[in-house]
């Protein structure tokens, strides 16, 4: 497990740059860099040792490239201190990252039609998805949304590794006005999808994979959810998730996700514990279930 | 040469007195991931319940100054999937385990108490007393000597008497010492604290609280001074009495803080979170710190900081 | 257009919701070099004592992960210099005054709030329980409800009906509101909360404690989830007691989450340590914050937290 | 007196340079520079807004510049997680500085013939008062004594300013083998000197105070104690002082102090309460007296 498993590193900081609204910081990290599957994350401690931040902040591999060994880089959007904090950071500096971390995104055997669809900063994990696929001969296709021009992620790089390429934001301030599910049923449809990937904000995935049931084609999102510890020993950023069993679960997004297949996510009932979740408040023991249950719970 | 590291907590002996605190080492296999936790001194596991149990819903946690809120719930798979699954994968690595167990009344703890004590692998039972008592109008066990007590005995009942029991305490009580002194008298053979100290977050951009359960646990180095405080005083009144100290430790420095108030083993939680070796490096940490003082044993500076303590005259 | 800030505390208008918290604001005269101490809600003295005391020795204090610990032993002038020399002065630069009290018994503190009640310049008075009770075994009137409100009882029977009295209650008890409750039934106009938590911090060099008098108190941005957590409750089993929520607070945003946790005016303590200007810097990020949600009145986000709160299942 | 008073600022680091086994700090703070006198201290805030270290960290000024508009400097030797922090300050950094604080040494009105003693970095107030003795035409000799050679505080600034400079070290690496007080007997004979003034750990202002007692000298002595706010406000940094009506106070050697008369301070008595300390347990109450006592312990 440990080879394929996360490592903590003392990373030292090759570049900090502007993207559009975003800061993106590149360190140099070989372990990480060769275990890396798209899809999973980083997480990054902030404000030195003696800070009173203790908690790490977690942020999706934007790309990864062979250079020093290997680097990897993350985007991402300044909100609070430790964001903050990270954007001041200058080449050289030292960072303590471990990573990679979740469960990647499972890629088709077959070159098959995927759609990529990302909201915000949320996108970035679409990026070595997109290679990875394309890779494999599939064809990708970007359906990218955001607030507003600024905050359309990458543009240019979706462009060039995918068929096409369309942005949605609110503010129609770039390509069409609305959200990405506006825009998401004529790309499958013109660009013939057999699959959608799917990262962002909750909401934005819920729409997406209620379109991906309508549309009768699996979705794989990756899940945002408040995370302490990111490695799955805290039970902090559970969503609940319906499993093979039938039986909905407290999953952690950590472990267990970020990528869940989408209909197994109850979009609906995230932020609450569903009335028939294993061990809701009433719920009747049932020894099998339980221990089928406890069995994928682990990861 | 190094400091010999191995403790005793009432007949039980450890390698070394870190141990992976209740409910922030997960199934002990994700740390596995990271180290080898047969390393660790113990383990202790995420409190184990009757029932699987879903917790709480999201989100469950906020960042506070220098610590954390939580309110997690108590989510875990019940005591079935415990022994069928975790348990003997806890065995297998080799990996010291201390069972927390908790429970909505005296019966359901001395329930879980028979089942585990018969079980191959529980070096130790740790009682949760920071839980919900039904009886106790929104109290915790933890909150009412006698209560604790009650829950206690009946662990201490229905557990083979050569299985170490110690009751796991609350901080925010006036009186640590009657609430240590109520347990121990009901068959305690030791004492872990403290438990995380009810707290609540509010988000100043919504004005709700953070956490979706409103009131949580509040846990990590700003807590350390009222844990390390809560250990002294305890001890002073308690001394023969093992004590396992638990409350923001996250260097090695800080482990020795807690030896020094008088605690003979060190609980490590929430800084797992922040680092993930955070347990062994804890352990280097204070294997090297105990060298520099030229200690042969890790218990020789167990209870260092004792002296009479004046009367509290007020702050 | 600027928020109206003025809050009303038991029939006291202040002119804004920050309080120099007591024992954090020296005599007036030192934060008055840095700002006209008039622009405070109020001031809060250091607890007057009817005799002069010395306090504790040093070193009186220790810095913690986002806290700090100290042990002054609420040293002090005693009542007659406080009359004579430092409540003239605080009336004479206009600045609203909160007297806080101590003493080490019910006889005690009614004597001051007979000695203070005459005088002009007192708009109210601040009954300390975090003092140590001789008949208590080491125990605070705060640790004891019943304690508590003897000396609660004591105070409002000795001043004068119309001059608002406050309870000062201390967060490390397991029911807030248990004691909140007693203090109020036994005449307290508001609740005052909370007062330092009980701790102590070890040197990992020398391994003994820091301050002089081993166990001390635990204030700063550290305990500010455990202090919205009691105001949060305490707001919810009485919602009609106006409560000075005090604890960590650090800005204007720490501010703002006590107000909407149920307080109607926020008390500044250890902050002033580390910024001299702080309770106006705090004043005015509190109005920029609530100029942002276009808020017309502070009055407007009190007890804006408040949902009917889920049981506390456990940690 | 807010005018003389100390204040607030936001200064930029200036230089951040090595003296010997010290960092020197100097930042552009004008008011400060500007109402300093000699004696007084700074506070300097330590590790940033989302730091876990609360409390401000106070430094003597070391040196007083106009330029920029007035300058302070001061000395420190890493210690802890607050001076390692202040190391690690570059030019055109900002950090938060209160000052001037406490109060300063009073200066002679008589060009009379002062010995100025420190310790190890204590010795950092005794530079601008050697300068503002000069400008009244004083003589000055300086003492100044540390553990080893590399602790030895500006040497040769101390012979610059001073008619004579007396080193003395713990291990002999420099000058008298011993501590300050082997040598200050023989220069104050040889120098004739009328006061004494000294600043260091407290043992050795104790010798200091004990011996200008036995020479019937005056002394002024600078005290150090753990301090959480140097504003006067918290009461954390009392040492037993005797006041002119020979009561023994618990004074701030913050607002109260750093300078007092030798012979006034207990030094045997620091880190207790001294049994006839005003107000000490079991004290009997003497209204006259409290009242004096508090007019003059309000500082
Ligand atoms: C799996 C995963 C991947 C992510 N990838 C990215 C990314 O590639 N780029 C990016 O800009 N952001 C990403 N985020 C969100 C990012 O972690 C937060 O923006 C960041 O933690 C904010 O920290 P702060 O101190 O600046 O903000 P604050 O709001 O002050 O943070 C306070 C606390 O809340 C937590 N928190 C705040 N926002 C979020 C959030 N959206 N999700 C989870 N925890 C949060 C923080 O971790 C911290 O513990 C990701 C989150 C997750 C869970
Ligand atoms: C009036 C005064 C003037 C001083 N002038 C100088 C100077 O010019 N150069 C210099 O190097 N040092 C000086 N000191 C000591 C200096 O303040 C401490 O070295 C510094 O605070 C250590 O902080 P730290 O975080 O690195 O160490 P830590 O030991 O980690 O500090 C922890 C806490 O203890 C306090 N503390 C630690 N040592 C001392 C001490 N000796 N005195 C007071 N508080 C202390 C700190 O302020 C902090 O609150 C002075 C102290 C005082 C009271
Ligand atoms: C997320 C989380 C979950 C916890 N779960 C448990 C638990 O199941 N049983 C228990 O006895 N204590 C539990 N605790 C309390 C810890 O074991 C520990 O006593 C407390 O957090 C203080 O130590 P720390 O500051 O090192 O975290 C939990 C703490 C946290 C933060
Ligand atoms: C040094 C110090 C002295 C204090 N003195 C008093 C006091 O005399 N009376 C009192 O009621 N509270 C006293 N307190 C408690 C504060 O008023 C406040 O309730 C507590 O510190 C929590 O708030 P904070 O975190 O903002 O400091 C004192 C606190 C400190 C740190
Ligand atoms: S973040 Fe801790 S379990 Fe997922
Ligand atoms: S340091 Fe606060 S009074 Fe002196």
């Amino acid at each position: 497990m440990s080879d394929s498993g996360p490592v903590q590193t003392r990373s030292s900081v090759l570049t900090v740059r502007r993207v559009d609204a975003y800061h993106a910081i590149t360190v140099v990290a070989p372990q990480i860099a060769e275990r890396f599957r798209s899809g999973q994350f980083l997480s990054v401690g902030v404000g030195g040792e003696h800070s009173g931040m203790l908690l790490r902040r977690p942020f999706a591999v934007h790309d990864v490239k062979p250079d020093y060994g290997g680097t990897v880089e993350f985007l991402f959007a300044v909100r609070g201190p430790g964001t903050a904090w990270l954007a001041e950071r200058r080449s050289r500096d030292l960072i303590d990252v471990v990573g990679p971390l979740g469960r990647p995104f499972p890629l088709p055997r077959d070159p098959v039609n995927c759609v990529l669809v990302g909201g915000g900063s949320g996108a970035a994990p679409l990026f070595p998805l997109a290679h990875a696929l394309r890779r494999r001969g599939c064809r990708v296709d970007f359906v990218l949304g955001a607030a507003s021009a600024d905050r359309v992620f990458s543009a240019i790089s979706a462009r060039r590794v995918a068929e096409t390429a369309t942005f949605t934001t609110d503010d129609g301030s770039f390509g069409v006005r609305g959200r990405v599910t506006d825009a998401l049923d004529r790309v499958v449809a013109d660009a013939r999808s057999d699959v959608i990937y799917a990262c962002g904000p909750m909401p934005m995935l819920g729409r997406v994979a209620a379109a991906a049931a309508r549309m009768d084609i699996p979705a794989q999102v990756a899940v945002e959810e408040a995370m302490a510890c990111g490695t799955g020993v805290c039970m902090s950023c559970v969503v609940p998730v319906v499993g093979e069993d039938g039986i909905t679960r407290m999953a952690r997004a950590c472990v267990d996700g970020p990528v869940f297949r989408g209909e197994r996510v109850r979009f609906d009932d995230v932020g609450t514990i569903p009335f028939d979740a294993l061990g809701a408040p009433g719920w009747k023991a049932r020894g099998e279930d339980a221990g089928g249950a406890a069995e994928r719970e682990a990861g | 040469m190094n400091p010999d590291m191995r403790v005793r907590l009432a007949g039980l002996e450890l390698a070394n007195p870190v141990i992976a605190a209740a409910g922030c080492a997960g199934t002990g296999r994700e740390l596995a991931r990271f180290y080898d936790i047969a390393r660790l001194g113990a383990l202790a596991t995420k409190s184990v319940m009757l029932e699987p149990r879903a917790g709480r819903p999201a989100p469950r946690v906020a960042e506070t100054p220098s610590g954390m809120l939580s309110a997690i719930g108590l989510q875990g798979p019940g005591i079935e999937v415990f022994l069928q699954r975790d348990l003997p994968w806890l065995r297998s690595r080799g990996c010291t385990t201390v069972a927390s167990v908790a429970g909505s009344g005296a019966d359901e703890y001395a329930a879980l108490a028979a089942r585990l004590t018969a079980e191959a692998g529980v070096s130790m039972l740790e009682v949760n007393l920071s839980c919900a008592n039904p009886a106790g109008h929104g109290r915790d066990f933890a909150d009412d000597p006698a209560e604790a007590a009650r829950v206690v005995a009946a662990v201490r009942g229905s557990a083979e008497p050569e299985l170490p029991v110690f009751a796991k305490l609350a901080a925010d009580v006036p009186d640590p010492v009657a609430l240590a002194g109520a347990c121990v008298d009901a068959g305690a053979d030791g004492l872990s604290m403290v438990n995380c100290l009810r707290g609540m977050a509010i988000d100043p951009a919504t004005l709700r609280p953070v956490v979706a359960g409103g009131v949580g646990g509040v846990s990590g180095p700003a807590i350390r001074p009222i844990a390390v405080g809560c250990v002294y005083r305890v001890r002073a009144a308690l001394p023969d009495v093992p004590i396992i100290g638990t409350g923001g430790v996250r260097t090695g420095a800080d482990a020795l803080e807690f030896l020094a108030a008088g605690a003979s083993a060190v609980g490590a939680g929430t800084v797992n979170f922040a680092d993930p070796s955070a347990c062994v490096r804890i352990l280097r940490e204070l294997a090297e710190l105990l060298e520099e003082r030229g200690a042969d044993r890790v218990t020789d500076v167990v209870g260092a900081a004792h002296r009479p303590l004046g009367t509290v005259q007020g702050r």
